[in-house]
């Protein structure tokens, strides 16, 4: 199965690509899907513990199931607004 | 209304937005890019998102405050790219009949926004540019 | 800055007076002519001031609300006359390098000067005019 | 000794004029003043316990003394700002 993978911000300038397909053997959980991303990227696995996902725009937990066709965001830490 | 744009933000066509005859009060935030963050001198700033879900999460927000507070209109624009000191990032205006309910929605707004909606910013300075530490949103 | 004045209060030009490179925040309100009240229906809304004092009870609040807030800038602009729906009678803006104090610092603005700036308004609706209630201002 | 006594919104409406000069005898506390303005206005007595009174753009309390060249203001209850 297909997926699309969004990186943004930070995790951006590890995969060097806002955006890649990935191919994927099965359906899986978030948490496998990482654990996979990060033998592509290695230097992904110390952001483990900051990154959120997002799957179709919608923010999941890890155990969430990935199906054919998702598109699947790594969200880093936010900061939008302005300071305070 | 909720809106991503890279365009300088137009605050008095925004007011407009919240014109409503029945309104008495109309609360507005606006955030703008200032020249120090924590200790440390800012020259610009650079906001970057993910912008199909940041719309979707921005109309979460507009939507819980409205079934929290008795809103006659709201508007909520953010601005994305390069961003000089002074300018604009994001602009907040809640109109309602009484001003408690604008302050508490419009406060409510910001305060969400920065918990959930995936938008990133670069801060570039004397010592060059570094992503800004932000909040781990929580999925509900 | 505070102002008493019988022309139409520009937004846009007093936002300008709260411009300063180091503010994070600016939090504003805008207390508009609304076409009811307490059930009625208003049709327009005339506002008097002993104009004198109403500056000096405005400085007296812009200099409390910058004893207990980090206040960079402040405009309190305060209309008098005949204004009909939808009118700005009074605008509050306060910027400040974090948002919570901007808040906190408009809405003491606000709260306050109902409670001692000597403005009195006349309502005008189908059944005729009458001056509305208010409150009883204490001296300190 | 003489003062100014100013009327605003619904006190100018019973005194029929923005503002008036008397002539007082003596210096007297607001109190006193405020029974011998009634006399003038007899309409005004009914206001008594809602009007709060200024000298010299001053919020002041009934015990304060009067002074030759004061300026009095008689402020009926304020509703400045906006509804809400």
């Amino acid at each position: 199965m297909k997926v699309d993978v969004l990186f943004f911000a930070i995790l951006r300038d590890i995969s060097q690509s806002d955006k890649i397909e990935m191919e994927l053997d099965n359906e899986m959980t978030i948490a496998e899907f990482f654990t996979q991303l990060c033998e592509t990227f290695p230097k992904l696995e110390k952001y483990a513990s900051i990154v959120s996902f997002a799957i179709n725009s919608e923010y999941c937990d890890r155990t969430q199931m990935i199906h054919d066709g998702d598109e699947i965001a790594l969200i880093p830490p936010i900061s939008g607004g302005n300071y305070g | 209304m909720v809106e991503i744009t890279d365009k300088k933000i137009d605050v008095d066509a925004l007011l407009k937005n919240t014109e409503n005859p029945a309104t008495g009060g109309v609360a507005i935030f606006i955030g703008r890019v200032r020249n120090h963050a924590h200790g440390k001198i800012v020259e610009k700033m650079e906001y970057f998102g993910y912008e199909k879900m940041a719309i979707f999460e921005l109309e979460k927000i507009e939507a819980e405050a409205r079934q929290k507070w008795p809103v006659r209109e709201m508007a909520i624009v953010h601005r994305l790219g390069m961003q000089h000191i002074g300018d604009a990032s994001v602009v907040i205006a809640v109109s309602c009949d009484h001003r408690a309910d604008a302050f508490d929605a419009c406060r409510f707004v910001i305060d969400t926004l920065k918990k959930t909606v995936p938008i990133w910013k670069k801060e570039y300075g004397p010592n060059g540019e570094e992503w800004v530490d932000g909040e781990i949103p929580q999925p509900e």
